[in-house]
């Protein structure tokens, strides 16, 4: 394979770049929260929200993504009653699932991270009069986020590399480009460049964590 | 490329310019759809042929020379030439959607394609699960062999490892055929797609494919690689156009497009541009 | 009126009983030493003055105003409303880390209550100040000593203008150099008549800057009185045995 | 769907459930001390092996495994004087490309884990007459073991959901065997079935590292 | 023989010189007590003496075998054959917190010395004893309390039959009650004749139990001598000042 054909290749998989950008930034921004928002409802004083929060996380970690995505493509339409209004496109199952999924696992990263914030830091906060909430908000989750920091970043890249699977709701990506190039060449030189175009996107992905990790830290 | 067709109909080109004549049989409202359980089946509120816009055509973009996907990301192939024809005569717009081949029927079944139209292989299964077109093309399942190979004819498949894609109408000729038992391992092995499977022929792990004639002589044309389609071959098969069970109307639709676009001549020139000649698709 | 009164005062943890019947009061300028061997209760005690611990029974009363009485709470507002007149000090000093010394001091009164900043800034110099860490202002807690983290620490519960400050064992966590600087800290502060609660194994500073003693076993205040009293002439045997106990 | 087709369906998937418990154990038993090595190895004294060890890491955890398998599978034949031995059956391709990879996470795992470790540690080692490796083995590794079994917890279960990946190198597993069904019977219930599978697999699991950790607790 | 001779001793990190100038020899059954500021080079010292830190000069020896001279060091074997002959406490006990007390006592006899299981657990039950633990044998560090874990902690360091033992800073982690356990302890040993150097801030146990004082400050030892010599008439500047800062 030359010179031409590679950049042709590559041009073609850079098509991919862009949808998976997207879904990664609108993923990343609407899961975090969530995912703190879970962990928070995963320690309410309400039992029944607690073992429906608890069992959620545990359904969504213990099964493929790929599965979930079925389900929200191709499963949700055949709700009854609400099902009509659930016709999702391909990219917006894939921003709704993974959004889903990734939410969960943020839940158990932050549930990681509040364990590390001090019984005093709360303690303190109460006796200089912090309500329940400016504390969460003011003392626990600064300290927090710096602990969970380094697991969201392997979060992050997880996400980058799991993007492949919105093929199975029919969005194209990096990958299915690739695999196309390969069954029109019969040439594997588009998954080198793939490969390529993954640590690429990882590695600026690392480096902005990485900036980040040190402006929080204290 | 594939010459084990017979009736070679003449290319008359007689070219009636109305594309389509629009005969609506109105009468077509699709009541066979109720026999359905609603409850179950909610996305099911298909527009009839006539009320539709947009025809969504979902394939798996890598089988050329059928449907597949050009150095651009554009796709491409017979399939889709026919296809956007068609839609230009009945006058809705086109869109090829890529798929996750596993996915087909839920994407069907869904209504976030029209239509499945790939070189897909007309099966029995197939017959109960969609509703079909006439074909419009035939195909054979050919064993496809390195040039070195001691494999000269389908019973030299005996003890040898033979390969064939999951799901595909190759698979279901090979375990039918006698041979089958007498293969290694009594069993053949499934690839996901042609691709890797030529790929593992040519590193030596397999020793024999069955494939479909069409997308094997392309890809060893295309490739110029040191490997042969056997003489002796499987079964005859067609490709047809698949719908949603019960969509009666749209396949009525098409076939009554292709029938033009036979009588017409666009099949041929078709045929020509991609296969090198004339006849190859044919109603 | 006093300014804290304590009646049988009672608290268990599941079958452990650690508060039998606390009684006891402050006056305005007190300077009292909580004394008493580990498991006494001492530690309790103190967090059930400022609402880190539920009581079972008993009455605290600040000011004249109960937020416990015979085991019944008052509304929130009311708790709120008198647990802030008094100011508490950890053994771990538990600055928020995120936060430099500055914000440290002000994020209380800028965000929960609400003062300016202009008005907290210039009440966080002045207070850093008088412990001696006026070039601390920007220091991340990190960076600090134990003995000028704990400092910060009091200058945090001043600035929210406390009638009373709670200390739990300030100097337990830091070595014998450290500490004096803090003890340092807290003689000012009783020379200023702030009226203070020291929970402490510092006999040396019970001695020297108590007006009052508090001898506390087995979840009740066995012993009470001037520093004179109990060190000198104690009358409770388990006071005695205590003062033979500790190396000095 | 009638309930002898499920079953029929189940049966068909079940036969996916052998490979992916052999690739898992496999897996598992291999990539967990050959980890804990490139743990050892990343903290070495020789800065070349350092700098090799990172960057094997780096690449491993920054690209996908799917295009990993790819390159053990289709790439190693390639290779010039020894491709011909590398001619790899599509399973053991994937022992050795599951192991490679899952081998890179665990050792960032051990490397958080190690840092748990106290240097007085090592210092009460040292002076009781403990040779390095001794310390290493006799008071590091079990300390270290039971910080990261959470996190290899969580790979494990990662582990069970990616062996869906060992079809790109062509052996069936659940998920293959859920999407032949689903094409065949043109009925999506194949995927709950799988769904299922995978959640009881993980549930397994869990409860087996819970008792593990236990166990491990001091 | 001396037991101990330290020459010229001297040690920085980076730009910092810790020790600067080291001296002082260790008599059979000494128990010598090293104090002085926080940062004046105490605890360095002691690792330097048995090796978890490197010298940078000077000479170390050790009933006659040097294993650093004028801060070339001898070979490895050497080395440990030399430090092998002391043992050392810490000041966070460092006690294997996966194994049980019996095992924490046992294992570098058994698995880094080869001694037999039946010998290695008589030798801990006895020390146990010793150190009035008998009970712990099974116990698991983290249900001890300090002052147990530190008493497990001399106990293991007995296990290898040290000629000499170094405490640095034993109960400094400690509470004033726990810390009484531990001196008792140290307290028999030294009057089993146990040669001893301890780095230290209890003045009570430096006075009453130590032989000699060692004054550490700037990395220098600036005064030795008896208790009575360095507490009653301390000759340097420095020391007085020390002394007249801790609170006592
Ligand atoms: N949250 C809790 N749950 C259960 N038991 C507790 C709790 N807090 C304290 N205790 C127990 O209550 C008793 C008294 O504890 P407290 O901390 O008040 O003692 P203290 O006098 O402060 O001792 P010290 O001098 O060691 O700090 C102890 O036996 C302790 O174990
Ligand atoms: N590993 C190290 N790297 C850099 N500096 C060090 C290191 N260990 C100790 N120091 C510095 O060496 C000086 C002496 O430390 P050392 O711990 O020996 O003092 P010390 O007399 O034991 O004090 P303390 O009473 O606080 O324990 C201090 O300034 C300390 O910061
Ligand atoms: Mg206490
Ligand atoms: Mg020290």
């Amino acid at each position: 394979m030359n010179m031409s054909e590679i950049l042709t290749t590559t041009k073609a998989l850079l098509q991919g770049v862009e949808v998976v950008t997207i879904l990664f930034v609108v993923v990343l921004i609407a899961s975090i929260p969530l995912g703190f928002v879970l962990t928070l409802l995963s320690r309410c004083r309400i039992a029944p929200v607690r073992w429906v929060v608890n069992a959620y996380i545990y359904v969504v970690r213990g099964t493929p993504l790929m599965l979930q995505l079925f389900f929200i493509y191709f499963g949700l339409p055949y709700l009854p009653v609400v099902g009509k209004m659930l016709v999702l496109s391909g990219f917006s199952s894939a921003l709704v699932g993974y959004t889903l999924n990734y939410a969960a696992y943020f839940a158990e990263i932050f549930r990681g991270g509040l364990l590390a914030v001090d019984k005093g830091q709360y303690e303190a906060a109460q006796v200089l009069g912090f309500s329940k909430a400016q504390t969460i908000v003011r003392i626990v989750m600064p300290q927090m986020i710096r602990v969970a920091l380094p697991s969201v970043t392997n979060e992050s890249i997880t996400l980058v590399k799991d993007t492949a699977l919105m093929y199975a709701v029919a969005v194209p990506e990096i990958l299915h480009y690739a695999k196309v190039a390969v069954s029109r060449t019969a040439n594997p030189m588009a998954f080198v460049v793939a490969f390529v175009i993954y640590l690429i996107m990882n590695t600026i992905l690392q480096l902005v964590f990485n900036w980040l990790e040190k402006k929080l830290a204290y | 490329a594939c010459g084990s067709n017979d009736a070679t109909q003449p290319a008359d080109a007689p070219s009636t310019d109305a594309p389509a004549e629009d005969a609506a049989p109105a009468d077509d409202a699709a009541p066979a759809e109720e026999e359905q359980t609603p409850a179950e089946d909610a996305p099911s509120d298909t527009v009839p042929v006539e009320e539709m816009t947009k025809l969504v055509l979902g394939l798996d973009a890598s089988f050329p020379p059928m449907g597949f996907t050009d150095q651009d990301n554009n796709i491409i192939g017979v399939d889709i030439d026919l296809a956007k024809e068609v839609c230009t005569r009945l006058g809705i717009e086109f869109e090829a959607k890529p798929i996750d081949w596993a996915t087909k029927e839920m994407e069907l079944d869904t209504g976030k394609i029209d239509v499945i139209w790939n070189g897909m292989t007309v099966t029995d299964e197939r017959k109960e699960a969609f509703e079909l077109s006439r074909s419009y093309m035939n195909n054979t399942q050919v064993i496809v062999v390195m040039n070195d190979s001691t494999i000269a004819s389908k019973a030299d498949l005996a003890d040898k490892v033979v390969a064939a894609q999951t799901d595909s109408s190759g698979e279901s000729v090979l375990m039918a055929d006698e041979i089958y038992a007498s293969i290694k391992d009594g069993a053949h092995k499934q690839y996901a797609d042609y691709v890797t499977a030529l790929n593992d022929l040519a590193l030596g792990r397999i020793d024999a494919i069955v494939m479909d004639e069409v997308v094997a002589r392309y890809y060893i044309e295309q490739n110029a690689q040191p490997m042969t389609v056997l003489e002796e071959t499987l079964s005859p098969e067609e490709y047809a156009i698949a719908a949603k069970k019960g969509r009666t109307d749209l396949i009525e639709a098409i076939d009554k497009t292709l029938d033009e676009m036979q009588a017409d001549g666009t099949l041929d020139k078709i045929s020509l541009q991609w296969f090198g000649k004339e006849g190859m698709i044919l109603r | 009126m006093k300014l804290i009164e304590v009646t049988s005062l009672k608290k268990g943890f599941g079958n452990l009983n650690v508060l039998t019947d606390v009684n006891f009061e402050v006056e305005k300028g007190d300077v009292i030493a909580v004394i008493g061997p580990s498991g006494a209760g001492k530690s309790t005690m103190l967090r059930c003055l400022i609402n880190l611990e539920k009581v079972d029974g008993g009455t605290i009363t600040v000011e004249g105003e109960s937020f416990v009485k015979d085991g019944v709470y008052a509304s929130h507002e009311q708790i709120k409303a008198v647990t802030r007149k008094m100011g508490m000090v950890f053994q771990n000093f538990n600055l928020f880390p995120h936060l430099s010394v500055r914000r440290n001091l002000t994020i209380a009164p800028t965000a929960v209550f609400g003062k300016s900043k202009e008005e907290s800034d210039a009440l966080c110099e002045s207070l850093l100040d008088k412990v001696g860490l006026r070039d601390k202002i920007d220091a991340m807690p990190s960076t600090l000593s134990g003995g000028q983290k704990q400092r910060v620490a009091i200058a945090r519960a001043l600035m929210l203008n406390p009638d009373i400050m709670l200390f739990d064992e300030p100097t337990s966590a830091l070595d014998p150099q450290l500490t004096s600087e803090v003890l340092g800290v807290m003689r000012a502060l009783a020379a200023d008549h702030m009226t203070m609660i020291v929970v402490t194994h510092e006999m040396s500073f019970a001695r020297e800057v108590a007006n009052k003693i508090l001898f506390m076993c087995d979840g009740m205040i066995v012993e009470s009185g001037t520093p004179a009293q109990v060190f000198g002439q104690p009358k409770d045997r388990r006071t005695a045995d205590f003062f033979h106990n500790i190396l000095e």
